[in-house]
């Protein structure tokens, strides 16, 4: 068995593999990380683990580090045969291009704006007061289109409490905010350029009211990437296996 | 009913005077700034349409092209290219207004390969060098239009489009004075005249304006202020800030009073000269021209006199260079002269930050003691 | 006569009532999702305890959903929260000339002259950076309560410096502070001052002149304020008051002035 | 209310103690690093690394020369000419009465030398009401200069701007500045890269030597003319041979070498010092390429860096690119392309001025009749001409100049097989995006687009 971890800026994602996905841990990345390192060590008996994400050198447990866009490409390729992933993560939105082995052949990654992240939708959804599992439900009570403008998530929020002091739905509101990190995602596809297969990964690919946007904006092939928070943590777990046998 | 059909022509991209424009097999192409020689281009049976945004917030294929640092107007526009809003166009002139204009049409040019993309190059300075080279371009764009479309421009002709344009302007000042007076009419009113003159031929638009002037509107207000920075065509916007009694009595954009109100008439020289002289000489008015500073501030402060305004409202994009870092000078130097200034930094075409914007429109007129 | 003011925020709501030019009662709640809820509901709860009916008193709305108030005939008209601020703390003390508010999601710096009148006023547009909501996400980062924030000033001698001028960007950094093991103290002490100097450049644009005084309620994170002291080189004026209420107060004060001769 | 000093005094103070320094030792840097704080401490150690073996002394030198005769001016009744990085500073020192001082420059070095970097600057600018969204560079700098004003520490006599027609923002500022501390401006422009441009430009450009001749009350004198421009061609000579010099993979041109070249380029051309101080850095690469001792020794990356990568916070963020095997060949900033002159006469002298300006960075790209492609072009010859294998697109935050052209410059840069990464940071302003980010970016990048580290054949 092999543990592959995703220490990314919001959630740790964690998956035992042998072949397959046997289990999976999701924790919530801290100022204090060792409880949830404990549980990572006891997670089971793995052979060989390898970290990834942005707080890699926390797990230091790991046998091998690899960076994130690394394990995404391959996850994506192994998974779901994909020849681009778009990733929507907690902070940043990257895209990748995957050549047929599972190879990165280039990225593009956006880094300063931390609106059409992850972070923006739990932030949204709570100033509407809206649990986040029930993010896709409600949206799809919309009736009324609306927009969001803002480039700042912080000044988003406040264009947010706007339409809710004018009486707007919050159905129709958390509709505009999935919108607007739909339309970032796909600026950024296509900057990147996408022709090909695709998949979504990360944790806002959760949400078919985002990832449903995304599509109809891009009319590429897509491919649904199971479980696509654990996309990254699957990659490392497959380079850990395959370090293993080097090794 | 004029002033209704012209909201309605504000209202719309391609309207019913540019589709029969069209249909007479004459050619209409998209510009951004007040710096291109209306006159010249009528005489060619071209309608000069200027680019606008409609309110349009939703840029999200621009935004793959020009950077999110690029002024909302301008991405609007791109997105509005990029979707065939615009194909009714026949061509493109890259008049050099502002940096973020010139990146749009780069993309423009690299995403649509549109037939026709002409570049007039306007220099940043007025001094008689600039000017003969100004008149040259003026010249290398009435070749290029007649190139491209298969007409002749004759002196004739562009001199009787100027005499149609002087009586415009005339007109335009004195539909001003109107409204610095007595309002007749809301400021939101006189935005849709300026967006409908940026769309139509002049001949329709004259007597549209003409009929448009004697309808009397019932104005509610506090507080009368003026409208300066960066060129501004949105109505529902205008709308909101007057909703809050805040009249906009007087604009000194580009669009607006800045569009006509020191615009030189023909005076019988040579034709080139002149244009280069009326526009040049006029995009003084602008913050993209050096060394003009104080005859902006000027024609700012002169016009808030005249009007009699409470205050000035300074607006600029989110973005926009110019114009942000024009108006924090302009309200150090207003201010010191007693003219209360309210500087305004906005996201085009969005209505969802308003709530802000009236917060501070409705202090602001508070403060004005209205 | 009787004289209410509300004011609704995008955190609290507020309502105060004033009885012969003097404050009867005041209120704070948490808001509502809906503003118009939030004004009626605070405002109920005072007249309740001060056992009085709305119809007799005249009210005046601020802040979010001011308009909508005066729709449903529920204030009789609405002021800015700027010139609520401004007057209310004028009206506290008359020395005050300066006025820093700090809410939820805006910050403010008001000018008034030796009446109280506005005389100039700024508003963040810039970056949300310097609101109470950047407090919030550092604290619950922080895992701190909003009280335990502001205190951490005094206990640290060591503010780390907080370089993102993003909210959630800050929120990465107090992360990487915490799992590289520094003191919870001084991340908050450097939060709090990099708020006071959010505040500081903010001020400068219309000038600060004495007296001053801190609303909202950021006032109440003694860290920040304290920040803000020694950067603009101010002793704060107490208005005795609970700093949050002086915008409620300063509407029920333009209801007074307004309708208090009829 | 200003607790901060003016940015002028503060690096004058600095640099005159530096000009004073011989030799040193690695212990002197060690002991320099802890006595002046950590941000000064890292950029010093940067600048003073051993692999440098003394040109960034000499660059120090180079660069306190430069401020001390603006700051000594007043003294000796000359009138000090604030002038931007797009204009060639040779121009002034044909002046007997007039000594320029480059702004850009004067920020950076303002910004090495202080705790918190260009950032109270920035904020300075913002609380006269600066929007937040005008590029670092030119806020920081306008914060800077009229710090120095308000310290009562140093006042510039006039002020040249020539980014007209190159860009928009900083023309503005330089325009604000003039406005704010009521100084003349002397403006040039340029209306495209075409030949009527040209004429246009060089009509303006004579226009403004007029006027500045003038000002400073004194007509060029020819000798003095011939000597500074017969410099500049000794400076044109000694550039071209570095730029040879990179050729060579590994490159044995440190990266920080690019800082150097251009900081003296837009500070001395035309002066002795420039003269000895691009003799230093070709010197110093000869000898490394004949000892083959490399600055990056495991090369996996040969970029070009579309603009500027220089991050202040970080000078050692070239020390660090080295230590991961990434060489940093040239940037957009030092991309002057500098030419010969035969100089006979002032005028010639004059002509070879206005040619140089013309072809200066920014000016030659941005004001050109398509950015984009311009941009492109330039920055694709270096990268083929110098053996690149990669570019990395990042600058100032919100420079609408190349952001918004990046699309333009990443499609054809694709076609000829040359990947670019795009950083969302900013040269002088670490709150946009932490050092820590772009390094993880900029790493992610080599080691898995440029040099393909992990192979793997799919099972
Ligand atoms: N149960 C959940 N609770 C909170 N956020 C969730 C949840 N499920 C998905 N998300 C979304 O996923 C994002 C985090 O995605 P993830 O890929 O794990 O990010 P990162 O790798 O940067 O930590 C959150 O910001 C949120 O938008
Ligand atoms: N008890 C407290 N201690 C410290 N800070 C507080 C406290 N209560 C509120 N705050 C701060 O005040 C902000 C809310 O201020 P408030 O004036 O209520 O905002 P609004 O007017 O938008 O409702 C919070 O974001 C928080 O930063
Ligand atoms: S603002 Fe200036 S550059 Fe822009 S369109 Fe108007 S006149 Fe032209
Ligand atoms: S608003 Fe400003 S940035 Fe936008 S197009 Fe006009 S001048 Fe340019
Ligand atoms: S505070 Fe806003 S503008 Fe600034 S980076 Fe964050 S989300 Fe973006």
């Amino acid at each position: 068995m092999f543990l592959g971890v995703d220490a990314g800026m919001r959630f740790t994602k964690a998956v035992m593999w042998d072949g397959k996905v046997l289990s999976e841990i999701v924790e919530e990345t801290r100022g204090d990380m060792k409880p949830v390192l404990d549980k990572l060590k006891n997670a089971g008996d793995f052979k060989y683990c390898c970290a990834t994400g942005s707080g890699a050198e926390l797990i230091d447990f790991a046998n091998v580090i690899e960076d994130d866009v690394v394990c995404l490409a391959i996850a994506a390729r192994d998974m779901v045969d994909a020849d681009f992933v778009l990733d929507i993560g907690g902070q940043s939105i990257t895209a990748i291009s995957v050549d047929k082995d599972g190879n990165v052949i280039d990225f593009m990654r956006n880094d300063k704006c931390a609106s059409g992240s992850g972070r923006f939708l739990e932030v949204m959804s709570s100033a509407l007061g809206i649990e986040i599992e029930d993010v896709d439900s409600a949206a799809s009570k919309a009736d009324r289109k609306l927009s969001i403008t803002s480039q700042c998530a912080v000044f988003a929020e406040s264009e947010v409490i706007s339409y809710v002091n004018e009486g707007e739905r919050r159905e129709n509101i958390i509709a505009a905010v999935c919108d607007s990190i739909a339309k970032l995602a796909v600026a950024q596809a296509n900057r990147f350029g996408i022709s090909g297969r695709y998949t979504i990964t990360g944790g806002v690919a959760k949400f078919r009211s985002i990832t449903e946007r995304i599509r109809s904006a891009i009319g590429e092939e897509y491919v649904e990437f199971p479980q696509p928070q654990l996309a990254a943590a699957i990659g490392a777990a497959i380079v850990a296996e395959e370090e293993f046998r080097d090794v | 009913m004029s002033l209704s059909k012209i909201h309605e022509i504000a209202a719309t991209l391609e309207n019913e005077y540019v589709r029969k424009w069209k249909s007479e097999g004459n050619a209409v192409v998209g510009h951004a700034c007040i710096a291109m020689p209306k006159e010249m281009a009528e005489a060619g049976k071209i309608l000069p349409f200027r680019l606008r945004g409609a309110g349009n917030a939703d840029t999200s294929t621009a935004d793959s092209y020009l950077s999110r640092y690029n002024c909302s107007l301008c991405r609007s526009c791109l997105e509005l290219v990029l979707n065939g809003s615009y194909d009714f166009l026949d061509g493109f002139v890259r008049v050099r207004g502002c940096d973020h204009w010139m990146g749009t049409f780069d993309e423009i040019a690299h995403a649509r390969k549109p037939e026709f993309v002409h570049y007039l190059k306007v220099p940043h300075l007025v001094n008689e060098d600039t000017l003969e080279f100004f008149a040259g371009e003026i010249k290398r764009l009435k070749e290029a239009f007649e190139g491209r479309f298969g007409v002749e421009i004759s002196e004739d002709e562009i001199v009787r489009y100027a005499r149609i344009q002087d009586k415009i302007n005339e007109k335009m000042r004195e539909f001003y004075k109107l409204r610095f007076r007595k309002p007749n009419f809301y400021g939101s009113d006189a935005i849709a005249v300026m967006v409908a003159r940026e769309s139509l031929p002049s001949d329709i638009f004259f007597p549209l304006l003409d009929s448009a002037m004697a309808e009397k509107r019932k104005i509610d207000y506090r507080a009368k202020v003026l409208l300066a920075g960066s060129p501004l065509d949105e109505i529902e916007l205008v709308r909101k800030i007057e909703e809050m009694g805040a009249l906009i009595v007087a604009e000194t954009t580009c669009f607006g009073g800045g569009a006509f109100w020191n615009m030189v008439e023909y005076d019988g020289s040579d034709v080139y000269e002149f244009l280069a002289r009326k526009y040049l000489e006029n995009l003084k008015i602008c913050a993209r021209m050096f060394g003009e500073y104080a005859y902006r501030k000027n024609f700012i402060k002169s016009m808030a006199e005249e009007a009699e305004v409470d205050g000035v409202i300074l607006q600029h994009n989110k973005f926009c260079d110019l114009f942000g870092i024009e108006n924090a000078k302009l309200r150090m130097d207003l201010e010191k002269e007693g003219i209360p200034t309210l500087v305004l930094e906005k996201e085009y075409a969005s209505t969802a930050d308003i709530g802000r914007i009236k917060t501070r429109v409705q202090a602001f007129i508070e403060r004005m003691g209205r | 006569m009787l004289f209410g003011g509300t004011d609704v925020g995008s955190l609290t709501a507020q309502a105060v009532v004033l009885e012969d030019g003097k404050i009867a009662g005041y209120r704070n709640i948490r808001v509502l999702p809906n503003p118009v809820e939030s004004a009626k509901r605070v405002m109920g709860e005072l007249l309740e305890e001060l056992g009085l009916r709305q119809d007799e008193v005249v009210i005046f709305s601020t802040g979010y959903g001011r308009e909508k108030l005066v729709e449903v005939g529920f204030a009789r008209e609405h002021v800015s929260e700027i010139s609520c601020h401004g007057r209310g703390a004028f009206w506290l003390n008359p020395a005050i000339r300066t006025i820093i508010d700090i809410g939820g999601q805006d910050a403010k710096v008001i000018r008034v002259d030796g009446e109280g009148n506005l005389v100039n006023f700024v508003m963040n547009d810039k970056c949300a950076a310097g609101t109470g909501r950047f407090l919030e996400i550092q604290a619950k980062a922080l895992g701190l309560t909003l009280d335990e924030l502001g205190e951490m000033t005094f206990r640290s001698a060591n503010p780390v410096v907080i370089t993102a001028r993003c909210s959630i960007y800050a929120e990465t950094e107090v992360l990487h502070y915490m799992q590289r093991g520094v003191a919870k103290e001084d991340i908050a002490a450097g939060v709090n001052r990099s708020m006071a100097e959010r505040i500081y450049y903010l001020a400068r644009r219309v000038g600060v002149e004495r007296e001053v005084t801190l609303t909202g309620g950021v006032a109440k994170n003694r860290g920040v304020k304290q920040e803000l002291e020694k950067i603009l080189n101010v002793k704060f004026v107490d208005l005795g008051v609970d700093p949050q209420i002086v915008g409620a107060l300063g509407a029920a004060i333009f209801a007074m002035e307004k309708y208090g001769g009829e | 209310m200003s607790a901060l000093p003016g940015l002028v005094k503060r690096s004058y103070e600095m640099l005159k103690a530096i000009e004073g320094i011989e030799n040193y030792t690695w212990e002197e840097v060690e002991g320099l690093y802890s006595i002046v704080g950590k941000d000064l401490g890292q950029s010093a150690k940067a600048l003073l690394d051993e692999r440098h073996d003394g040109a960034g002394l000499h660059f120090m030198k180079v660069i306190a020369k430069h401020i001390r005769e603006a700051v000594e001016a007043k003294d000796e009744g000359k009138k000090v000419i604030l002038i931007p990085f797009n204009f060639p500073p040779e121009l002034i020192h044909a002046f007997e009465n007039a000594v320029p001082l480059t702004t850009e420059v004067m920020s950076t070095i303002g910004v090495v030398s202080l705790e918190g970097q260009g950032e109270p600057y920035w904020d300075y600018a913002m609380s006269l009401g600066i929007p937040d969204y005008v590029c670092s560079a030119n806020t920081i700098e306008l914060g800077s200069a009229l710090m120095s004003v308000e310290a009562l520490e140093f006042t510039p006599d006039a002020i040249i701007s020539g980014a007209p027609g190159s860009c928009d923002v900083n023309s503005k500022i330089h325009e604000f500045v003039a406005e704010y501390l009521g100084i003349p401006e002397l403006t040039i422009d340029k209306t495209g890269g075409g030949k009527t441009d040209y004429q246009l430009y060089r009509k303006l450009f004579l226009r403004m030597v007029n006027e500045l001749e003038k000002f400073v009350g004194e007509e060029i004198d020819e000798d003095r003319i011939i000597s500074v421009t017969e410099r500049a061609n000794e400076c044109t000579e000694l550039y071209w041979e570095l730029h040879e010099l990179k050729k060579h993979s590994p490159c044995p041109v440190p990266n920080m070498f690019t800082l150097f070249t251009y900081g003296t380029r837009f500070t001395m051309w035309g002066r002795d010092e420039a003269v000895s101080m691009l003799e230093k850095l070709v010197d110093v690469a000869e000898k490394r390429l004949r000892r083959g001792e490399y600055p990056a020794e495991r090369e996996i990356a040969r970029s070009v860096w579309v603009y500027t990568g220089y991050y202040i916070d970080l000078y050692d963020l070239w020390i660090w690119m080295e230590n991961n095997g990434i060489s940093y060949l040239t940037d957009g900033l030092n991309s002057f392309f500098p030419n010969q002159f035969e100089i006979e006469t002032k005028e010639d002298a004059l002509e070879s001025i206005v040619s140089s300006a013309w072809n200066y960075p920014m000016t030659r790209q941005m004001g050109a009749d398509n950015m984009g492609i311009q941009w492109f072009e330039d920055l694709t010859y270096l990268a083929k001409d110098l053996n690149a294998n990669c570019a990395i697109y990042c600058g100032h935050h919100s420079c609408k100049q190349t952001q918004s052209v990046f699309r333009i410059f990443r499609d054809e840069a694709n076609k000829i097989g040359i990947p670019v990464l795009r950083l969302d940071g900013d040269a002088w302003n670490r709150r946009i995006t932490p050092v820590s980010v772009l390094q993880e970016m900029i790493l992610d990048f080599v080691q898995n687009v440029v040099a393909k580290k992990r192979r793997r054949r799919r099972r």
